[in-house]
């Protein structure tokens, strides 16, 4: 499963999505809406998606996941429109036989998402609003992910 | 002549005031051009030349563009959270 | 929310139990009962638990979690009796206000609770059944399980 | 004399054939001198000393215990998935 809807995310169908017999552990991502962002506080947000492209590109982070880490099974959706404080914008669930691969599958997954799947995020609060420019897409190629990834690890942040 | 179908996001889409848009340009045009085509016709596109996707994958600014394409050009991705 | 239940896991119930509005990240663990282990064909699983110690382990982790990564909010559900193939033994969330910060704690937690929570699975396949033993409690301290989670990037497994 | 609750579990419990258990002891006793004692009145049990709780605690052999304490061996655990 890999979808852009303007529906509210339904987190249990994601993950219904991955489930199999031997899988393990589930590791799921939910971003959420938050009431503030470098100090201002958010209203709302809207997100806007070139949702076939998008869809693509969920689908080539899965094979990407499946390729690096074999048997890992990836579902991911993401919200558009206006989302309110507290909701999810994106849901990513990852199931593999083990553990450790399922926190680094779905990490990488969200960290990709992030480079390159076409969404774009405008912040509103009272008085304003803005487009967040995030990640110049393309440019970032999957090695770039993981050695991202690897600077995360709890010992050295 | 080459018929394009063009699509716009977020800021892109604000300073063409439109989504979507079809162009049509001569044979031999790269995706690349597109984008200097439009920023000519409308100003308040960004300077620095965004991202593009030819029928919904990300492509080269030298690649040429053929007729009945899908052209969408990607400001810096913001989704995730 | 850190609970010892017979009854199914909710898994939405224990993620509510830790948004807010400052978190923009929510990680999930779930731990599902897998059709196999160790080439072994797995009929059903059978866990037992010290619940009221249990219980307070699992707060435990979580007050450690919250010194480690500041902000940081867990809530653990651990359910015994029998388990089939595919139902979750156990549901781990946190949220924090950054993503990498909620992967790395939600991973120690799981860490941590095969390490030191007070509950034992017995393995049943046709034929047999087998008390599993894991790990001698309380000889982990914590930065055992942190020096693992370093070990566990993508690069190096 | 001390009186103690005690609780057995997982292979414990099935070695013991009970879930727990009221016990006396002498002033003076640790937490490991009880497991000793039930080692002998239950030759099923592990060899190796297994962890110890005391009121859900873990605590060190060489912890005292007192009247009315609550005392758990914990087998190696296993919970988690």
């Amino acid at each position: 499963m890999f979808i852009i809807t303007d529906q509210p995310l339904n987190t249990a169908e994601v993950e219904a999505a991955i489930a199999r017999p031997d899988a393990g552990a589930i590791v799921t991502f939910q971003g959420v809406v938050r009431d503030n962002n470098l100090g201002k506080q958010v209203s709302y947000l809207v997100y806007e998606a070139y949702p076939p492209m998008a869809e693509k590109v969920m689908a080539q982070i899965g094979d990407e996941i499946a390729a690096r880490w074999p048997g890992a099974r990836t579902a991911i959706a993401h919200r558009t429109g206006k989302l309110e404080i507290g909701e999810a914008s994106v849901v990513i669930a990852v199931s593999t036989a083990h553990r450790a691969d399922a926190f680094d599958a779905c990490h990488y997954a969200i960290d990709r998402l992030k480079a390159i799947v076409p969404v774009w995020k405008k912040e509103v609060w009272e008085g304003g609003e803005y487009w967040i420019e995030g990640s110049a897409a393309a440019s970032e190629d999957e090695q770039a992910a993981l050695d991202r990834l690897e600077t995360l690890d709890p010992g050295s942040s | 002549m080459v018929t394009l179908h063009i699509y716009f996001f977020a800021t892109h889409r604000e300073a063409v005031g439109a989504r979507e848009m079809t162009l049509q340009v001569a044979e031999g045009t790269t995706v690349g051009d597109v984008w200097e085509m439009l920023r000519q016709r409308y100003p308040k596109l960004r300077t620095t030349r965004p991202a593009a996707a030819i029928n919904q994958e990300y492509a080269e600014p030298d690649t040429l563009v053929h007729d009945g394409d899908e052209i969408a050009f990607i400001p810096p991705v913001s989704g995730g959270a």
